[in-house]
């Protein structure tokens, strides 16, 4: 019975997602979108590029909405509900979402294009830039906590939530996250305008709409990351613990696409700039932050 | 009832073993047999993904989840290093790349022939059934961190201190002051 | 549960999304026929034709920083069993942490002062 | 013990295949692939010993954490010796690179 509910808030969050992506980036409500939007993919005709490697080609798309799902997977939903409550969850979160770097360097070089392959090295800079910050914030929960489960994690923030007791770190792995599912400001991969779709530019029709329903999975797990590492988990008054895991969740999504609007895009050098002159030390500072209220 | 529960389970451990390692055989094979070189890059990932997820079946959690992070970063900054310095990436020409290589398989040959030999021919004492769970794995590792390997881990940042210097010593262009 | 039980839950949820892919890709084979056209599948190129294969030498302009993740990225493996423990070690943890970031820290101060830290 | 030595002969036939890479390419970033084959061979004996044989001693842990941490090194300074061949020489090919020797 538990599962079943988690199970279509699941659905029901992402369905929301799209929405209200819809109404924030481009200002209509259209409730049938999501609908209309796989309808429309799942009719396109499969065409291939003319040399491609077709491992990688089939690989990609399959890879990254693995990976993007996997990552859901270690995270509570209550006191008690989690799918696999691993002692090494924290880091496996981030080993997971390593392959959505690989899954775009394989999606950027399969088709023999041009644009694609710019885009894909591009991703791989990206990942230079925003790796460390991110987990040098989840070690700064961890040491919180004392243990590497998601558990753990969430119960440690009972009466002060992270987001106050490290806001730096919130905010580093708030602007990696960004960063990871190439939202604007930092979609440079597919930088829409520049490299004509970039690593999606060669994938139609179903390996265009794997893709599509990755990245919005990506989102979900995202902000589901944010939620359960700064934001609490399900912790919150009068309502049932999972009913406040997908209303903060659905909320931190709107918030990327809100953040991404008022944003102008950043270079790829110079995300890299920024996230090794400052977000890096800033991470590090983060971490001597933590560790010194921990000893007090 | 118990007995047979556990034969059975180790059965399933000992196949999955076998088919990782024969997967993480088959793509280390794979890396040399092609002249696609991200290919082989990522190939080279793979095996390496495997030995984590080996290493996951053998119940060394942290190291498992760490080796697959690790690997997927290390081995696509090798993939973009190909890029940079290869004459034909695209392994579109077919050109032969490997040189003595008569010589290379007799000698791995021999190698692997010899460590196999010895490996099934020594006496090995007693099997340990039961591992520490995952979350007293990482406390313990820690503590040997602190404790008893504190030494092993400075000196490891050293040494990546010493590779930071020269790796940026040599591969980055001289600096012309005039142009500060 | 124990963790070898996590790890096939896991492996689940692999195999899961691999069916649902599958099954998208078969129906989508039944229903929607692919009509032939010449020169369909020529890569985009903002209108004109690729002169050669794009898998040729390509620039990374920035290797400086690869290089220096690929030696700072090791940081994390010591780090978490680290974290896991700090509280309870408390103050020699961090003096140890301390001194380790420290060493990391100049490696990446050396590499800013040799200008590794911009476009090359 | 079955299990053990199926882990072990895994190791030993990557060996193998390293070996084989390390002395057979031509290419210096070739090389550096089979030197990582061989360590991430060395890396899965060290598991199989902690699991089967000293499930209690986790300097094998902390062992197999140095080897990691050797397979980053070895791959930054490798890189960084190609590039730096590369920008004075045009090539990474190892055959031509016998002006070391003098």
């Amino acid at each position: 019975m538990m599962w079943m509910i988690i199970g279509i808030g699941c659905l029901v969050s992402i369905y929301a997602i799209v929405v209200l992506e819809r109404r924030l980036v481009y200002k209509t409500w259209e409730f049938g979108y999501p609908v209309a939007a796989f309808a429309s993919y799942f009719i396109q005709e499969n065409v291939k590029p003319r040399k491609r490697d077709k491992t990688f080609y089939e690989t990609a798309p399959i890879l990254f909405i693995t990976v993007a799902v996997l990552a859901i997977g270690i995270f509570p939903w209550a006191e008690s509900s989690v799918i696999a409550n691993m002692a090494t969850g924290a880091l496996f979160f981030n080993a997971a979402l390593a392959y959505i770097m690989v899954a775009l360097v394989m999606a950027g070089w399969a088709p023999n294009a041009v644009y694609p392959m710019i885009g894909g090295w591009r991703f791989m800079g990206q990942l230079i830039a925003y790796s460390m910050p991110i987990v040098m914030a989840i070690t700064a929960t961890v040491m919180r906590a004392e243990s590497m489960n998601m558990m753990a994690v969430v119960e440690s923030q009972t009466g002060l939530w992270n987001i106050v007791y490290q806001p730096v770190g919130f905010l580093l792995f708030y602007a990696a996250s960004l960063a990871l599912t190439f939202l604007p400001p930092f979609d440079l991969p597919n930088a829409p305008g520049e490299l004509e779709g970039g690593v999606f530019a060669e994938f139609t029709g179903t390996r265009l709409l794997i893709f599509r329903l990755g990245r919005i999975i990506l989102i979900f797990s995202l902000s589901l990351g944010i939620t359960h590492f700064f934001l609490g988990g399900w912790a919150g008054p009068f309502l049932p613990g999972y009913v406040w895991v997908f209303l903060k969740t659905i909320l931190v999504a709107c918030s990327f696409f809100v953040v991404g609007n008022l944003l102008p895009r950043f270079r790829h050098d110079h995300t890299l700039e920024w996230s090794w002159k400052l977000a890096t030390p800033l991470a590090l500072f983060n971490i001597l932050w933590v560790g010194i209220l921990l000893l007090l | 009832m118990g007995g047979n529960f556990i034969i059975v389970m180790n059965i399933i451990r000992l196949s999955i073993l076998i088919i990782l390692g024969l997967g993480a055989i088959w793509f280390a094979w794979r890396v040399f047999m092609t002249s696609s070189m991200v290919r082989s890059a990522l190939s080279l990932l793979a095996s390496m993904a495997i030995l984590g997820m080996m290493f996951l079946v053998m119940e060394a959690e942290f190291l498992g989840v760490l080796q697959i992070m690790m690997m997927a970063t290390e081995m696509s900054i090798m993939a973009i290093f190909m890029m940079m310095y290869m004459m034909d990436p695209g392994g579109m020409g077919n050109m032969d790349m490997s040189h003595q290589k008569k010589l290379s398989i007799g000698t791995s040959l021999v190698a692997g022939a010899m460590v196999i030999v010895a490996v099934s021919f020594s006496n090995w004492e007693t099997i340990a059934t039961e591992v520490p769970t995952p979350a007293k794995q990482n406390y313990d590792l820690g503590m040997e961190l602190m404790k008893r390997s504190m030494m092993i881990f400075e000196t490891a940042g050293t040494s990546i201190l010493v590779a930071m210097i020269v790796s940026t010593a040599t591969a980055l262009p001289f600096k012309n002051k005039k142009d500060d | 549960m124990s963790a070898l039980q996590q790890y096939t839950i896991l492996f689940g949820m692999i195999v899961g999304t691999l069916g649902f892919v599958i099954v998208l890709y078969l129906l989508h084979r039944k229903m929607v026929k692919m009509r032939k056209e010449p020169a369909k599948d020529i890569p985009a190129e903002s209108g004109r034709l690729q002169p050669k294969p794009a898998w040729g030498r390509y620039h990374v302009h920035y290797y400086g920083y690869a290089l220096l993740f690929l030696a700072f990225d090791m940081e994390m493996a010591y780090m978490y069993p680290w974290a896991v423990i700090y509280k309870e070690v408390g103050i020699t943890a961090l003096l140890d942490m301390g001194v380790f970031l420290l060493i990391l820290f100049l490696g990446l101060l050396y590499t800013w002062n040799q200008g590794g830290l911009k476009r090359q | 013990m079955i299990e053990l030595i199926v882990v072990l002969s895994v190791g030993a036939v990557l060996f193998g295949i390293g070996i084989y890479g390390a002395l057979s390419q031509t290419n210096l970033v070739m090389i550096m692939m089979g030197i990582e084959l061989m360590l991430g061979a060395a890396m899965l004996n060290l598991v199989a010993f902690w699991r089967y044989l000293h499930p209690e001693e986790y300097s094998i842990q902390m062992f197999v954490l140095v080897g990691m941490t050797v397979m980053a090194l070895e791959a930054a300074v490798g890189f960084a010796i190609a590039t730096q061949r590369f920008r004075t020489k045009g090539s990474v090919e190892m055959e031509e690179a016998s002006d070391l020797k003098e």
